[in-house]
């Protein structure tokens, strides 16, 4: 998926790697496209689906909420192997929000919007924000890390 | 690509990628051009889906509403246990078939 | 348990057992052991967990919402091993029940009740009702049944 | 039986029965002695607890509302993996150490 505009980059780390890129919804896909390679080939035991799911809810609520679609404006990108865990880092330039009240709303079964947070929340082993609001770090199980 | 066939009355729809982010749109205006033709049966096949994430979700709620509203219905097939488990967390299992 | 004015009676059927009992809470023990009786008895690979709660929350809101925990009325439990599923169903002699509604309530994290039909959705393969609301059959997943 | 114990302001909690059906409203009376009481910093600790249904969490979460009014706070900890998922699951993770 080479998009012309996309800027974006990403570079290992100890247990993981990092990526970096400005607003843009081709930079979700990137991201999502890095971690399915590196899931392919680290054997995690990690459930895929929940993976793919937890990472483009994260990096969409960090582009289009905290950043608002703002090219100017980047998202920060960590996975790390921890043992028997996954950590999922996802870091936006935008103002933050009270977290607090809106993991706490209520689900509503028939809104077109609102499911994001309930997502990572009921996919992950759990999902907590910085006191900001602009720092998600989400834990996933996953067997097969000895790390 | 989505794929538009009819049977018994009901239009099936059976979208060739996976629903997330805002390329779900393709799959709303197909669905709410149907319904102003009057094909307001829709089951949604998602043989060819491999992820949904919640602006997938929503599209498929927002056009189940519309169609209800015009007396018709929307149903979902998949034999996906990740999308099964994914619509019964949100409280939606009632749309499968 | 030997409860002395429980009126309950159990008995074997093809891949399962069948219960009945006089509304009570004791009748929602002793259901719930002759489940786990029959789970260590026959391998299904299902989960022990997610079983015991929804034969919980069937049990308590037949007895509570549908009989109204009027002991004149009887509560109806069928376990069923099929191919790779268990077919759990619990009847009783209450009104119904208009369950379309109430099955897209909102799940409210911070409300005192309410959370029984989450539950079994969200834990369960499928869990639906016959068109009175005083029927509920829920499917869970049980790799192991070969049945 | 409910075991209590102070540790550093806090006062742990833990029953020793599963949080189900009406043997909740123990858990919840004694929760209740101790905000009366004044201490309002509760850890329930659910190390003999095999199972809690929509009860055990409806008794939870009034216990924490309670707490909160008063100043205090209420924290579930425990190492079952069932019972963490309930709590996801419920959007409820929050509530967990
Ligand atoms: N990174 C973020 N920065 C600012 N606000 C956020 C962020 N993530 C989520 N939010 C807020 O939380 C709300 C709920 O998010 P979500 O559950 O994903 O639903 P939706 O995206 O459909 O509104 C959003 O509408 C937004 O106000
Ligand atoms: N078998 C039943 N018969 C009649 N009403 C029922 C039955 N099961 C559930 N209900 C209704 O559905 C509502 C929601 O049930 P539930 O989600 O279990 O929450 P709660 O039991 O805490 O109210 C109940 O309050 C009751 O009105």
């Amino acid at each position: 998926m080479a998009k012309n505009n996309l800027e974006a980059s990403c570079e290992p780390c100890e247990n993981g790697f990092k990526c970096r890129f400005r607003s843009s919804e081709d930079g979700i896909d990137f991201v999502e496209e890095r971690v399915q390679v590196w899931l392919s080939a680290n054997r995690t035991g990690a459930d895929a689906f929940s993976i793919r799911l937890i990472v483009r809810e994260a990096l969409t609520n960090a582009v289009f909420h905290g950043n608002r679609n703002d090219p100017a404006k980047e998202v920060f990108f960590t996975l790390e192997a921890e043992p028997h865990l996954l950590r999922i880092q996802v870091e936006d330039q935008g103002q933050g929000f009270n977290w607090r009240d809106k993991v706490l709303a209520p689900l509503e079964p028939t809104a077109k919007r609102g499911r994001g947070l309930t997502i990572l929340q009921t996919f992950s082993r759990s999902a907590r924000y910085n006191e900001k609001g602009n720092v998600l770090t989400v834990l996933i199980d996953a067997e097969g890390v000895q790390a | 690509m989505i794929e538009i066939e009819e049977q018994q009355g009901q239009t099936i729809v059976r979208p060739g990628f996976d629903l997330v982010s805002h390329r779900v749109v393709e799959l709303r205006d197909t669905i709410l051009d149907l319904a102003a033709q009057g094909r307001q049966k829709v089951i949604l096949d998602l043989v060819r889906v491999t992820l949904i994430d919640s602006m997938g979700v929503g599209v498929v709620v927002a056009c189940l509403k519309t169609l209800k509203q015009r007396g018709g219905d929307l149903k979902v097939t998949t034999d996906n246990e990740d999308i099964i488990r994914l619509f019964n967390l949100l409280k939606l299992g009632y749309i499968l078939i």
